[in-house]
């Protein structure tokens, strides 16, 4: 099943997706939540903002 | 004079201490850390070893004093405002908590609501070649943002001297060194990471931004962070399209105008040598603002140059010029380090 | 196939003998060098002791073979092309004489007029993700400008998928490593004086600023250059003001459009980890072009980042590549170092 990546739009194809199941993106690496398997939807799974550099 | 310091083991804090055991008005009383609390305060700062016996003591020891500075992490001094008020007629704090007027625009670049907006009125944007007049009947002054500083002194020459075409971008690209990230260790300052990189941490956004939104007035103004392979320091090249006919002679005049009474502001724009432009290199542990230009006449646009070292200038350094105005002492008291060559 | 190289003692020279030293189609006849006549070539070059038993050879001794490279100084080879043409049916010039099609903008930015600008047109701009076809068809290419092509790739994306609005202008801020400066030593690259220096050594004009209107047509461009503390590495952070409506998506979009079909170019833009945006560090020694952006929705700002080793994509690694359109061979051949880390 596919579905877009809702923050780059990238492909993301997967075949038995759970729901609440957590998929990283391969192309811009955000964390997605699998919110609905019927059709197969992905939402941004909340993460803090760590400062990580300077 | 008797001073304390709530926050001293950070790299800023330590700064402080360094230039206050130079100050002939002043003595230190205490020194707080939670995190190391009987410490000697040499152990969190080695290079101050046999300079001062003082150890580190806890928040709730903390007596009254002249002048408090604070040297808290970005949030906490706001919580305690209150309580730190009642312990000195003075206080002086190096966090960004204080900095903003507009408690909205904190919370639109901080992302939180400010926990004490009443107090915002009250403290000085504590930048003595800004407010030095405000900072002389000040009793509250906020430190300064060690990028937004660069940025400022970058634009002000050509702002005062009214050279800036408003409507045009003005877009400046800040590289910074890895001391602005605080002591705290990380895997990005984990050194085989970090050293030798030249890392985009901050492309488009940077809360300093607003720093400068507000010390100057301009709004079109684009900020972007790259941190290098440097410990201390900071260079500013600020791309500024000026009015049309402005001149390298009019560049010339505004810069000599606007550094002209500040002692620690110097012009760095030689034809030979190498040392042409300001380079934050040699102005480690300095309070100097090294500021420069270069006009390219065909388009129009000015870049403006201006280095400094973040925990100098941009922080403990102004804390410390401001306290010289603040309490009356001559502006450049226990700040007269040149700096070193070669380092 | 025999190949030959002209001014083999420089940086770009000795990466180029590097890389065809491990290309399975290419074997190098003479590399000569006046400086270092006589001398073997690991003696310039220490990374390649025991893997050739080269030594330097005088320009006079030099035999025609199947391809040559030049790596001369710039402004030597345009005096000697036609001397140069008649050794071999291939040339690739990594110097800066025949990258610019026009004469008059040569002169313009090399302040002086081309010795053979009737060549000129005979040359392919070296750079293969732009002219791959007409190089597979090519007898003579340039080099490629270390600077000019990071700047390039940093717009590219944007260009082709059509987000630039060209009405407002673009600024490139480059940073930029010491090797850049060639082998020859100066007082400004002496290593007390150059070692921590942020060095702001071409901030409003520089050469490469006419490749990269030659070969994108966008005519708004503000270069500026700072070189920091790094030996090899190009950082280039271009800020770009796109068409109204332009979204994170359809920057995406347009990058991995880009990138799609070069086996040479990676998109870096990571929401998590160390590594988020292109960094030159890790691509000492690499072909690789890392390009990443960020966007300002707010002001409409996209901020588009590119790295490359200034000696590799920016030189040698790009003629390698050329070469190989030029002769038939897969074009990635002796390109598949893939970079070190940590570093």
């Amino acid at each position: 099943m596919n579905a877009n990546c809702p923050e780059c739009d990238a492909v993301i194809t997967m075949d038995k997706p759970l729901k609440g199941e957590i998929v990283v993106c391969p192309d811009c690496g955000a964390e997605l939540e699998v919110t609905d398997t019927n059709p197969l939807t992905l939402a941004l799974a909340p993460e803090e903002e760590e400062d990580w550099g300077e | 004079m008797r001073v304390s310091l709530v926050g001293g083991s950070g790299y800023a804090g330590g700064e402080l201490i360094r230039l206050l055991l130079g100050h002939p008005q002043v003595e230190i009383d205490q020194i707080t850390s939670e995190s190391r609390v009987g410490e000697y305060v040499y152990q969190a700062h080695p290079n101050l070893r046999k300079q001062t016996a003082l150890q580190f003591t806890a928040l709730d020891q903390l007596r009254p004093c002249d002048l408090l500075f604070l040297a808290l992490p970005h949030g906490e001094a706001q919580k305690r405002i209150a309580q730190f008020a009642a312990l000195a007629p003075r206080m002086i704090d190096l966090s960004a908590d204080f900095r903003l007027r507009d408690p909205a625009r904190y919370e639109q670049w901080y992302h939180k609501p400010h926990a004490a907006p009443e107090w915002l009125a009250q403290f000085v944007y504590g930048l003595p070649e800004l407010h030095r007049a405000d900072l002389q009947a000040a009793r509250y002054a906020s430190g300064v943002g060690c990028n937004a500083t660069a940025g400022l002194f970058a634009l002000l020459p050509l702002q005062r001297a009214g050279l800036i075409d408003t409507e045009k971008p003005i877009v400046i690209d800040i590289k910074v060194g890895s001391s602005e990230g605080g002591n705290a260790p990380s895997l990005a300052s984990h050194h085989p990471e970090r050293s030798g990189s030249v890392r985009s941490f901050a492309p488009t956004g940077h809360r300093h931004t607003a720093e400068i939104v507000q010390e100057t007035g301009l709004a079109n103004v684009h900020l972007s962070i790259t941190s290098v392979e440097l410990v201390r320091g900071v260079l500013a090249t600020a791309h500024v399209w000026l009015k049309a006919g402005a001149s390298e002679k009019d560049l010339w005049k505004a810069y000599r105008a606007f550094a002209k009474d500040e002692p620690f502001v110097r012009i760095v724009k030689d034809k030979t040598g190498i040392h042409r432009y300001p380079d934050p290199k040699i102005l480690a542990g300095a309070n100097f603002v090294d500021i420069g230009f270069e006009l390219d006449e065909a388009t129009g646009r000015a870049v403006s140059l201006c280095a400094l070292d973040n925990l100098m200038k941009g922080a403990a350094g102004s804390a410390v010029q401001a306290m010289n105005l603040m309490c009356g002492f001559p502006e450049t008291t226990a700040l007269g380090f040149s700096g070193l060559h070669p380092l």
